[in-house]
């Protein structure tokens, strides 16, 4: 029993934190909102395949780093954390591990870890793919199924998300090559999307609880920091408590991932409900902590929160990853309480 | 206790309907964003044409002389209609009440028909970089010249700022006075030289907050509303306006959980038992809102004053406000994160707690004014 | 359109507000959870039908006061606001108009209003008869069927109650005289309980708040009152805020139930659900915002709180009205959400 | 992250769910009343003989030097056993520590293999009619008198003092010192002359508390515990164990969340949405609690002391104890009202954010040490 990060875990998550403060501030997320941002994320797609991350969960002896989910948590705890404006967990730790088994598309798999391709996927079937705009490959299911599709080329019908560096499209039946019809793939890939998810919310929870903490101390209403307030320091105390308790949960995702364990699917299920919700109160209590500084595009926080409300729902909502844990539990389906005691329910 | 409405006041809601379900425009652009707000002006001024667009004001200044009770009905229907978001409310129910209270006879006959007809277009000037909720830290100042005021200094969070024709505000006339005191609330045309407007981006990205820079501005002495230094109190009584009942009707509320109500029937097949809940939560809760405001304006009516209590309607719609959209949000499941009207209505809902007083601010009100706890 | 008491309504509500404050103050409630209570209760019962409120919803002519549903609710309020420990709800709005409809039950109405007679109601069906320990009568039901029960004489077994002075018992089969198989009559029965528990919910959370408000401004810590601490603060004018808007509905219900509209049934729903929240986090609020001394059974706060648990869940739970008035808003069945994306909900 | 338990753990996770289940009484009465803490006592000695009562204390006090992980293993299977609360955790879990760290070796061995024996029942004296959360405004006073100390004042909230045979507590020493100085931790036989205690009803009705007055109660100088004036700091050290881990284990929600769920499944026919939903947010919640001490214990044993982050775990714990109850009340409907140990757990549950520092304090304390937000 040892319920920490190794040494050598905490060292490599430092080194992409300060690589991304440096390759990722705010500026560059601000950037990709708009098409002249383009540079900047073909830049930093390049600094992370540099830094090795893209490949990071292949083996050494191609290449990789040879991280098991457990060591991606620190990593897309980071990536969230700077919310970088380029699908990441979608890359790491959906694509690349799925087509590393898969002698068959080492093209695709060579392109994507030295930063030459850049892949999203969308599992859940909602109709939207998220970083259609700057990717050149997208997994996606129909049915059971799971397809590699080549976007190079594909007319997409980009959509206008509330967060604006997400790069959104409208995605019809995309023409796609079958990667695997095996469940098994499908959940794996799914649970490993689910639980980057997780860890970039982790992530985006602490850099708005930084802006938030840094506005409140500097702040003066009244006389006084808005932060010495009680109700300013109470609303930001639970968003810390929030977050401390879903960071453990998620690490215990990894765990079971990375060891194969039949509980993977209802730990990960955990980690999203837990830090989802830990998002969405954090957007909504670190906006009101701004007061209207915070309700503007001028400043940053928008950036993380809108970040935030996006990751919160895919991937499994709340709501659906709490229905994973219930089904865990064995807890019979809910009943419809009845109307009046004399009356059955509908 | 009767909840009924009289033959005239069902008249009143009849022809109220009527004209608005003929007239209300339909898919409007953003009343935050410069195209859009040009069409929104169309609409107001069809609003005035047909005297709909001040309903309870005179009938000389283009209003019909309502009750509190008809201005409830027609705010319901008008809301129940969808017609959109009123672009010239910072002015018709903020600044216009001030005005019938303080203003001279000849500020009234030239501001308020004015407004009336969306000619003047007012923007709210209180808010400063150092002085949000804690309005009585203003330090833009007027000093006095020669037959006027010169102002300098800034404010920001003006609402639509950058489309407004006026503003109206609150500015440090009496610089050794401290807080409250030495304030006057001048009234001043966007115009006039040394004026510089800078819209930018709220929350969901629409140029709908405005900085006003103020560099040497001279207005006359008739810029003042309510007497030199008396511009605390004066912009008191528009505080309680903006809190209470007149900027927030029951009506949009219950539109809302309607349009909320809709969705979810349309929506039958992901509509999760938490999803329903919050769909049951936010009729509770706009109906409860409504009920409240009835028994508030029976006290109006009757002479009582709400006083404090307009702290309970702020954190009451506010807060509704933002739990009905965030039911809306997960209805719509991973469409949520998609720009249309549910979103844009949820980002819209999180400035409900944090203008007018944040809802902090309110709480502590409440418990001192109206619970009687101490101060520190 | 006029929505507030009239003047004599508010003239009755003081009376009865005074005689309470007298007659039943803390320690006639507490000395309720104890046999030794008994004979305060038989006193108050009498009292209270002499000021004329037992029968007060029979017409003039019959000696009564010719209320209706509007008129009990500030009454009723009293009623909580005293956690009066006798089934006054249940006498005065729900047995004394339904026997008084019945020419036949000349004999037991005329004791009710008397005060020589207690009578107690359940109809949820719960297996357990409150205020069964201190009543003649009791109307209860089966099936759809309303039935009176003469309790002399019926062997009871009592119940220990969270509300010690509730003298309940359960209830087997009891014998009972039948009144009724109106569907009509069981659903008014019903929802005059409903309403004038709803009532009594929102006496109850007034009661609570003005013992926190007293405490929280004499209560010194560090140096200061309590009450002078914004979350502290925050926390009752949440509680406030909660049953100021709780009211106006319990207001609403009672015009409907007594204008027989057929909005009455969620109307009544929608009260209940209101009232009951409100009590619910009135009852947490204000033992925490007491501390310690709140969590004792020496102070006269517990009094309050524990009638409020047990009125909240009677008479339809919060869960349970507001399924009422889901049903009202004709809101299709809660679908369970789906487990994975490609997996129907089980 | 290593999750899993070694051969030596299992084998020590394996003797004690062996000895549990063969020995767990069933069906005790409330230990907050007298003849229950009796019966209690009885439970407590079992656990004594067989060396279960204190098992991390070293072998000579009882114990079995048992690590800080099989300590965790124990409380797990302790609770998961539904074996009862133990009423002499005041002494083993909040003066042992104290005793350990600070205690003369003479005070080791009087105190602790007595407490550990059930011999020496402790109660805490800290909280006074004047200081609950506010600890610094003790009043009762000790007086150096020749050899000893004489204490005037009252204590009170102390958790089964009726049932006690000891007290510990603070006390001031130096009137003239301000609040926090001056404090002497005085260890106090409950039947010194000048002693009386009065036993009164915790919310539940149990006599779960007491007041406790001293009127000239002499104490000989070995009742200082950790040296004259340094109550403070002394205290100090069985706060945090209090609000950190040692108080409330994970085992007691992870078997808490257990028995809700179970009593779900029971119950499927009044299984609402929303009452299962509150069973999967108990579930969440208490393993989120275990894993985060399991990072806290991760942090303890390599050396990283938590500090104020055990504000986080009384917060977690506090709450997530209430929901549970909460959840369990709506699944019984009607019969919530019912005295049983659904209704008893919910009202001991609502203590929890009250006693060892209220939430509120501890909400301060996180913003302050744990995000640097500035005191007033």
């Amino acid at each position: 029993m040892r319920f920490a990060p190794t040494a050598q875990q905490v060292e490599l998550a430092t080194a992409v934190r300060e690589l991304l403060a440096d390759a990722c501030p705010p500026e560059t997320v601000r950037a990709a909102w708009g098409s002249e941002g383009e540079k900047a994320r073909v830049d930093l797609w390049r600094q992370l395949a540099d830094l090795g991350l893209l490949g990071a969960v292949l083996p050494e002896a191609d290449g990789g780093l040879g991280l098991t989910e457990v060591d991606l948590v620190p990593l897309m705890v980071e990536v969230g954390r700077a919310a970088v404006p380029l699908p990441v967990a979608e890359t790491v730790a959906v694509l690349v591990p799925l087509l590393a088994g898969r002698p068959g598309d080492g093209d695709d798999l060579t392109g994507l870890v030295t930063g030459n391709l850049v892949g999203t996927a969308e599992l859940a079937g909602s109709g939207v793919l998220p970083w259609a705009g700057c990717s050149d490959r997208a997994l996606v299911r129909s049915g059971s199924e799971l397809r590699l599709v080549d976007l190079t080329g594909v007319p997409l019908e980009l959509v206008t998300t509330v967060d604006g560096s997400r790069a959104a499209a409208r995605t019809p039946q995309l023409p796609g090559t079958l990667l695997s019809t095996d469940p098994a793939d499908l959940e794996r890939a799914w649970l490993r999307g689910a639980l980057a998810t997780a860890a970039q919310l982790v992530g985006l929870v602490h850099r708005q609880l930084d802006l938030a903490v840094a506005h409140a101390a500097a702040r003066k209403q009244f006389g006084v920091p808005i932060g010495s307030q009680q109700a300013v320091k109470h609303m930001l105390a639970d968003v810390l408590l929030d977050v401390r308790f879903a960071l453990p949960v998620v690490q215990r995702a990894a765990v079971s991932l990375a060891a194969g364990a039949p509980e993977a699917r209802a730990h990960v299920a955990a980690a999203k409900a837990m830090a989802s919700r830990a998002a969405d109160r954090a957007a909504r209590t670190t906006i009101q902590a701004h007061g209207a500084i915070g309700y503007t595009v001028e400043y940053d926080l928008h950036l993380y929160v809108k970040r935030a409300w996006a990751l919160a729902d895919t991937w499994g909502s709340e709501t659906h990853s709490r229905a994973v844990v219930a089904d865990s539990l064995g807890l019979p389906p809910a009943v419809d309480p009845s109307v009046l005691p004399w009356e059955a329910a509908r | 206790m009767d909840l009924t409405w009289s033959p005239a006041e069902e008249a009143f809601r009849a022809e109220a309907r009527g004209w608005l379900e003929a007239n209300v425009p339909r898919g409007l652009p953003s009343g935050d964003t410069r195209e859009g707000f040009t069409a929104h002006l169309e609409w107001e001024r069809k609003l005035f044409a047909d005297r709909w667009a001040v309903v309870s004001w005179p009938e000389r200044y283009g209003g019909r002389d309502a009750s509190l009770w008809e201005w409830l009905i027609f705010e319901e229907e008008y809301y129940r209609a969808g017609a959109p978001q009123r672009v010239t409310q910072n002015g018709i129910f903020l600044l216009a009440p001030t005005v019938f209270e303080f203003g001279t006879a000849e500020q009234q006959d030239e501001i308020l028909p004015r407004m009336a007809a969306a000619e003047q277009l007012w923007g709210q000037g209180w808010s400063e970089p150092g002085a949000g909720s804690d309005l009585a830290a203003i330090s833009s100042r007027a000093d006095k010249v020669d037959g006027g005021w010169r102002i300098n200094g800034q404010k920001t969070w003006t609402t639509r700022g950058a489309f407004c024709t006026h503003l109206f505000g609150l500015f440090r006339t009496d610089p050794e006075a401290s807080r409250h005191a030495g304030l006057t609330y001048l009234l001043v045309p966007l115009d006039t030289p040394g004026v510089t407007v800078r819209g930018f981006g709220r929350l969901d990205g629409d140029e709908g907050f405005a900085e006003v820079f103020f560099d040497d501005v001279v207005v006359p002495d008739s810029a003042v509303l309510g007497g030199v230094g008396q511009g605390w109190s004066v912009a008191m009584a528009t505080t309680g306006s903006e809190r209470g009942l007149t900027l927030r009707s029951p009506g949009r509320f219950l539109a809302a959980a309607e349009r909320l109500r809709r969705l979810a029937v349309e929506r039958a097949g992901s509509l999760t038992a938490s999803a329903r809940d919050g769909v049951v939560e936010a009729h509770l809760r706009a109906e409860a809102y409504q009920l409240f405001t009835l028994a508030q304006v029976t006290d109006l009516v009757e002479g009582r004053t709400p006083g404090a209590e307009s702290s309970l309607n702020k954190l009451y719609w506010s807060e509704l406000d933002i739990a009905l959209h965030e039911t809306a949000l997960e209805l719509l499941g991973p469409e949520a994160e998609l720009d249309g009207p549910w979103s844009r209505g949820h980002m819209f809902s999180l400035s409900g707690p944090i203008y007018a007083g944040t809802n902090e601010i309110q709480r502590s009100i409440v418990a001192e004014r109206l619970l009687g706890l101490p101060r520190r």
